[in-house]
């Protein structure tokens, strides 16, 4: 497993600044990381040129992305709707493999959207909406899974809980988490990406991150690692 | 619903009619020009059962043929939506089928169909597919991403799905247009029966045309009207259902 | 082959100019020769001599014009009666208007013609005849409805003289109008209207059925035009042309006798060949076909 | 863009002749049903300046009725767009003229209007505008919430904005469905110059219809599609133009 | 200023459970306020009421919502959009009052949003686009302006900044602030209404923040705040 930039940069537009630009990073152990940064830093870029969803190397874009002993590489974000037709659980159930359904089951259970699941989209809550988008996508096969504030709208204590589970549960996989919160980004990931503003170089660090797996309940902050988002982003 | 339809179909044909006989009496026109109310309503009186029947008769035609317009506008607007050469081609065709008016279409259908209720069919759609197609094409060919992006991104998005995403998110465009072209295959009917048949309104007023009556003309727009008005009122309404099934 | 399906398209739609036609499918005069036949109205989209290739008729009625070009262009047509020996297509004027007495009493008026229409190459000969310049009157396109003579726009406007010669008088007279005729006839100029088609397949296989129905369809006519008939006649129209009233159906049945059987020596049903070669003369002369087909070979007196 | 539509309007137009030249040939029919291919090339040649000068005749009332079409939707789609009364009578007033068809209500337009360019306009217009007016009402009764939602609760969603909005949000819908009602607008200036014109392409297929000439008909149909192609493409392409401008 | 909820209940569907169920709490100070609780918990359903975007006592709904010595009530919620056809700055123009136009001015540097005045709003990022859109709500006449996540998707910094800042300049509004930030909402709000589950009798509980009104850079947090929130929700 393992998943490299090399000097990537972008551009939206000829003449604009590039958002990113000669970008280096590299992650070679499976596990929950981050991708942190202030808004508009270019983390959701970097995040569809990673799973294919931005073409590298055309007009606008340059530089390299290495892939390897990874195939299915999914990226989400927290405005995703499902379809309004019917109810949730019957758009969860038609794109759940055979052999997930327990594991579909436990995720929602786990989630607390039970509740929910003969209710059409959108007549969900805001953060409802974000879990059940990223029950789906959890359920799939997949080797890379980008979260774009995927938990955004969704308390912190639902959120924490969340985070734990999926980490215990996918263990031998990437998942690349984006996300604003400080001290979850700092406690619970493993690597933390920070991008910087594009005027800086190297425009990313990473931060280790304090990669707890479980509740804590007499954890102290992580407050050297937030010092050191801090001061990276 | 239906029964305000029906009224207001009533107050727009007398807004019409009046029209008609301010001009009759403000240029003093004869009533060859056009009739007088007297004969308007004598004429009305005598044909209403008459026309009615023939309205019915063009009705049956009108429902089939807009069913068959349906399908088919969906058929060529969903092959139609890619931007691929296919699609591209399909949507041509169609696009040229419609520029070539049916008048001068008619002598070919029949020698390709003969003059059976099929070539009237046929004439029937034709002149009502189009309007729906291009909503479709419309419709159909602009994704919505936020729904569609997991499907597509995990390798799932079947046409059949994209379409049906695609319908969903515009049911209320199409249930418009599929409820508004309830005219299109009305007028296309009595176009049809009007250049073919020999049954239906459109030939009494191919008749009425031809014998210069303008008092049945109207007469016969009279039943035409307040059956369409039916018509839309409950096709409006099976809508209105379709969209509430749907969404629960 | 008695009982076999024949079908038999018309010009147009059902009106007293198909009369015979009518009477003889109403009264069982087909059956009584052992023919099955279904008679089918018209329409102007309609083409019997197409129908006749294509096997979706098997006789028909076409105009001679009409009859003329499918032969310039091959098609195996054959012309077995002439139902009206005086073309019904006249026109029609007011008579608050000075009379049409010589076809150079046409000059300075409005004319209604229709572009493509046989009433256009008929008015053309006409003006042709008479020595009349196109710039000495006014051609005014006919379509669908008559208000532009009803509007006076145009001065003369073409009718078929048997039918709405007949409606369009009675609507004008209510109003006090009066209206006169010009008849081509009358200037000399003979174009043949509706006769009776078949194709020369028919007649090769199955000349036996060819005669049966002409047979049929002239005791029909003969039968529908007989005064003694009047009130049978009457009935078997207003079963097919509810829009018309009685009076105008029996004023339309008159006239429609004249035009069928100008004299009693004439047999109906007649071909008349000096006419239909002065029609295709008339065509020739004006670029409607090439070169002569000589019709006269499409008119087969059975 | 342009070229292709070009080309692919051959492809469709040789392929339906083929398909002509097939029957005639299996069917053995004479020249009169189905021309020769000849003499519809004789035809072709002889005609085609001409015809291509009544096409470019027709044209020119096809674009101006098409613009008028497409103003007379957008101020009936946008009048008839909410669910008042007024908006409802709009919309019912709209949808029956629709339902006569043309041919019945001629003579009263002629009445009306004379039989001059305007009466062709309006002919052709009302033809075109039927499916453009289904589509802005389709559109122009959704609302946009996200968007319109500040406007609305800050007492600032005048009408004409709610119209933009909608408008934009919906831009490639509405190009598509204003390019594709060049066809009809042609159409419906082909029946009109039919029904009562002496000049254009519609009265040449009239004439050539009176005379059983499928050659000349055949012809006027190529003519009719290669230029309908060329105006399409570059409606489309304006269309992507202003997309783009008003995009950026 | 004045604004109180009694026996307010609603309900989505006639067999549904209710969402709200006889909620009483009153407001009547200026300044920002919290309205806190898990994701579902009823927040945007409570601020649309509010706000009159949904009826109160029709068939659905019943208690009543009082309101005094205030006219304009906002409702902004962060999926909102700007129309596409122009930049952001040419609609923001357009609803700014006049005598607004350097509050604005201000507003769009504080927020960050200069450099992209120019962009049209499909180009932006999440975060900025939550931005522009709490922007053009600051700078209309209201008396009461509801916050519904609009800062979701920025970071954290710069979203303790905007708060702090909308503190400062709309001393006397009244701000309610939909937030799923524990430490956010601890330490900036004043009162912090606290939708429960709708099970439990009182559904909603008042605390008090701690209501910083500037950057403190040694300030500890609000821990007794967060401990009282996290145990009243
Ligand atoms: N389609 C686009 N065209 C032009 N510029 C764009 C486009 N998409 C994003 N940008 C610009 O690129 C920069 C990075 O955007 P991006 O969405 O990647 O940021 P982000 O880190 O995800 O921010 P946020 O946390 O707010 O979501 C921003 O300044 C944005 O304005
Ligand atoms: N239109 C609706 N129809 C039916 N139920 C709805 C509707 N809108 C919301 N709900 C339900 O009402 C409850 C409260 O929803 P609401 O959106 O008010 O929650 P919230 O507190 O804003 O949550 P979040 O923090 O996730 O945005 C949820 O359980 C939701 O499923
Ligand atoms: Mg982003
Ligand atoms: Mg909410």
């Amino acid at each position: 497993m393992f998943l490299s930039c090399e000097n990537l940069t972008l551009k939206y537009s000829h003449n604009g600044l590039p958002v990113l630009d000669n970008l280096c990073f590299e992650i070679t152990t499976p596990g929950l990381h981050a991708l942190f940064g202030h808004s508009g830093a270019g983390k959701t870029s970097l995040a569809r040129l990673l799973t294919g969803e931005l073409p590298v190397s055309d007009k606008f874009s340059s530089g390299a992305i290495k892939i390897r002993n990874m195939k299915t590489l999914l990226y989400s974000y927290n405005t995703e709707r499902l379809p309004g037709w019917s109810a949730i659980s019957h758009h969860l159930d038609k794109i759940t493999p055979a052999s997930r359904k327990t594991q579909k089951d436990d995720l929602i259970t786990l989630f607390g959207l039970e509740p929910y699941m003969d209710q059409p989209f959108n007549r969900l809550s805001l953060g409802q909406k974000n879990r059940i988008n990223l029950v789906r996508y959890l359920v799939q096969d997949f080797d890379l899974l980008v979260m774009d504030e995927s938990l955004a709208n969704v308390d912190e204590r639902m959120r924490e809980k969340i985070i734990l589970n999926i980490k215990t549960l996918y263990p031998d996989r990437l998942l690349l988490y984006i996300s604003h919160n400080l001290i979850e980004v700092a406690k619970f990931c493993d690597q933390i990406i920070v991008l910087r503003a594009v005027t800086r170089q190297p425009q990313c660090i990473v931060v280790q991150g304090q990669n707890h797996r479980g509740y804590q309940p007499t954890a102290q902050l992580p407050e050297r690692t937030m010092l050191e988002l801090m001061n990276a982003a | 619903m239906l029964l305000r339809r029906i009224y207001q179909f009533l107050i727009i044909y007398c807004a019409g009619i009046l029209l008609l006989f301010l001009l009759k009496y403000g240029l003093q026109l004869s009533d060859y020009v056009i009739p007088s109310p007297i004969e308007l309503w004598q004429t009305g009186c005598a044909e209403f059962v008459r026309y009615f029947k023939d309205v019915a008769d063009t009705l049956r035609v009108a429902v089939i043929g807009q069913i068959i317009s349906v399908i088919f506008a969906f058929i060529v607007g969903i092959a139609g939506r890619k931007a691929t050469w296919v699609g591209s081609i399909v949507k041509v065709a169609a696009y040229n089928v419609q520029a070539y008016p049916i008048v001068a279409l008619a002598p070919i259908i029949f020698i390709l169909l003969g003059d059976g209720f099929i070539a009237r069919l046929l004439i029937a759609s034709m002149i009502c597919y189009f309007p729906i197609l291009l909503s479709v094409i419309g419709i159909m060919s602009e994704p919505v991403v936020d729904i569609e992006h997991f499907y597509r991104c995990t390798g799932r998005l079947r046409w059949q799905l994209e379409v049906k995403i695609r319908a969903f998110e515009n049911l209320n465009k199409l249930t418009t247009v599929i409820s508004g072209s309830a005219t299109l295959a009305m007028a296309g009917t009595i176009v049809a029966e009007f250049i073919a048949a020999n049954a239906g309104i459109g030939y009494s007023i191919r008749i009425a045309l031809y014998q210069s009556d303008l008092a049945r003309i109207l007469s016969a727009l009279f039943v035409i009207g307040i059956t369409l008005s039916v018509y839309q009122g409950l096709l409006e309404w099976a809508g209105a259902l379709i969209k509430k099934g749907w969404e629960t | 082959n008695a009982g076999e399906k024949l079908n038999y398209r018309l010009k147009w739609l059902f009106n007293a100019s198909v009369v015979g036609d009518l009477y003889a499918d109403v009264h069982h005069i087909f059956t009584d020769h052992g023919l099955d036949v279904q008679v089918k109205a018209g329409g102007p989209e309609r083409d019997a001599i197409r129908e006749l290739e294509l096997g979706h008729a098997q006789f028909g009625v076409a105009s001679a014009d009409q009859v003329i070009r499918a032969m310039s262009k091959g098609a195996p047509v054959i012309v077995i009666a002439q139902l009206f020996q005086i073309n019904a297509l006249q026109w029609i004027y007011r008579d608050d208007q000075p009379p049409i007495k010589r076809l150079s009493d046409l000059k300075g008026r409005t004319i209604g013609i229709t572009y493509g229409g046989n009433d256009e190459t008929i008015m053309r000969t006409l003006l042709a005849k008479g020595g009349i310049n196109q710039k000495e009157i006014t051609l005014f396109s006919v379509r669908y409805d008559y208000t532009p003579f009803f509007q006076r726009k145009a001065d003369i406007w073409p009718v078929y003289r048997n039918t709405q010669g007949v409606f369009l008088s009675a609507k004008l007279a209510k109003e006090d109008e009066t209206l006169r005729f010009l008849d081509p006839h009358d200037f000399g100029v003979r174009f043949v209207a509706n006769s009776v088609v078949t194709s020369e397949q028919m007649i090769a296989k199955h000349p036996q059925t060819v005669i049966k129905f002409k047979q049929a369809l002239l005791q029909g006519w003969r039968e529908a035009l007989n005064p003694a008939n009047q009130k049978k006649t009457l009935n078997t129209l207003k079963q097919f042309d509810k829009d018309t009233s009685e009076t105008i159906l029996t004023q339309q049945l008159a006239i429609t006798r004249t035009l069928i059987q100008p004299s009693p020596d004439i047999k109906i049903g007649t071909i008349d060949t000096a006419a239909w070669k002065e029609t295709e003369q008339i065509m020739q002369a004006q670029g409607l076909i090439k070169k002569p087909v000589n019709v006269e070979k499409a008119l087969r007196n059975l």
